[in-house]
């Protein structure tokens, strides 16, 4: 399913996927097509695509227990933005009270965990956790254009 | 992805080609986990064919490098990491705790 | 010729580009002397770019291979070696005293 | 100097080089042209050239002793063959009787030299030393063409 109205701002364009690492790709693909349209440059977009990565890597492991479940993926271009949301139908998960990993320099009390949500709020501008009990989880991140 | 290893002497090259995120990295993660099995710690990471690395690939390298600095039996080195790669690692703090190299044949003389 | 010269940790990488005859060979035999001056004694040549190699340039291989492999403590490789010279190497008996490696990595890796 | 008659075999190229070490190249460029033309292959021509460039490094080393003198080289194009003279004043020399080098495996006992004469004559069909008083030194390689 893919939804999509005029080409200028605002545009949104939503697509439904599998909750499956193996959608992880296309997923990928679907986002980096809208933050090229919404005229990212490369390294913006390759933001969006980690950050989104993390989100949905964090759906099908943590919010969907790697059981079946769907990822609604929506790209909405602003005059300003790129408005990205995930939503989900697994366990409701609120991340922001979860505290920025501890970064240090040393290799062996390095945690290999924690930088999923670090690079989504590092590389987005805004990102936010909302819970519905009937429409699931919904994340939204938001990507500014560069002025 | 795609991984390919050449067993050198003095270490194996792994070639990573295309996306190392949560479906492919356990891939990555076998593969280097049953060369380490075989008593080999010398690793030259070749990234320059590597379009996307996310957290899941950031842990296998952690992890690795934890396993293969242990007892100083090895090292990973990363070589030829594309811009957007080597941003991710500096973001996580990984720069610090990784020599790169430019090339390969740098990084496999220097291991 | 033109001789660049890479120094790794491992080994020098030696590479030579032209005609390797009486009038050159004396310029590579310098460089190889001086890199075993140094305590250097690994040397990967890198032949690729080579187009020419009289009697005069097997003296300088020769004379490096047996200084390099006394005491065990080091080996002249050849990489990348074109057909041509490859064929003098052989008509030499020279085979048998190098390894070769179909190109750099490869060598860099095993010496 | 450079002297050449016509295009359709027989043809003659002679030409007169300082008996020097940075003659080489400029040597293995007028024999290399002369062999391509006389129709040889690459691996031929670079073994006509490795030939001619070992007997004037030894013109050059061992005739001459590193002094002056010239060398004239002569590529005749014959219907089946290339013959190549060289000519100089050095030292008389005779490499007829001079034995093949010892090509042992073992390295420490490998000697450094005897190579070039051993060259020449697997290299080419036919190697030919002549000496006259008043000519000096004339050195007749062959190079029979592919049948
Ligand atoms: N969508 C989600 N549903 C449930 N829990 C989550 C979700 N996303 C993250 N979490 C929890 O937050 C923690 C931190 O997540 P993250 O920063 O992505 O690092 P990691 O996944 O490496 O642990 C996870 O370990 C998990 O416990
Ligand atoms: N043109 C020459 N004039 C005088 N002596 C020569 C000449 N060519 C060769 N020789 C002698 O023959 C020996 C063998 O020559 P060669 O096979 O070319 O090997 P190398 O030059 O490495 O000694 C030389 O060492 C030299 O003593």
């Amino acid at each position: 399913m893919e939804i999509s109205n005029s080409s200028t701002p605002p545009t949104t364009v939503t697509q439904v996927f599998p909750g499956r690492c193996s959608s992880l790709e296309k997923i990928a693909e679907f986002v980096r097509t809208a933050a090229q349209q919404a005229g990212l440059d490369d390294f913006a977009t390759y933001q969006v695509e980690t950050a989104v990565d993390e989100a949905c890597s964090n759906i099908i492991e943590h919010a969907y227990q790697n059981t079946e479940g769907e990822i609604i993926c929506t790209c909405r271009e602003e005059i300003d933005r790129l408005i990205i949301t995930l939503q989900d139908q697994g366990q409701p998960f609120d991340g922001s009270n979860i505290p920025e990993p501890d970064l240090c320099c040393d290799l062996e009390s390095r945690s290999n965990h924690g930088l999923g949500l670090y690079f989504m709020r590092k590389w987005m501008d805004e990102v936010r956790f909302e819970y519905d009990p009937a429409l699931g989880n919904k994340l939204t991140m938001i990507k500014r254009k560069e002025k | 992805m795609e991984i390919n290893t050449t067993t050198y002497k003095r270490c194996d090259l792994i070639t990573v080609t295309g996306r190392i995120d949560s479906a492919t990295a356990p891939q990555l993660s076998d593969t280097l986990n049953a060369l380490m099995e075989e008593g080999r710690f010398r690793f030259v990471l070749d990234l320059s064919g590597t379009t996307f690395l996310s957290s899941a690939g950031l842990r296998v390298l952690i992890n690795t490098q934890k396993n293969c600095k242990r007892y100083n039996r090895g090292e990973v080195v990363l070589a030829c990491v594309p811009p957007n790669i080597h941003a991710a690692l500096d973001l996580s703090g990984f720069v610090p705790l990784f020599r790169f190299f430019n090339d390969v044949i740098t990084a496999v003389g220097n291991i």
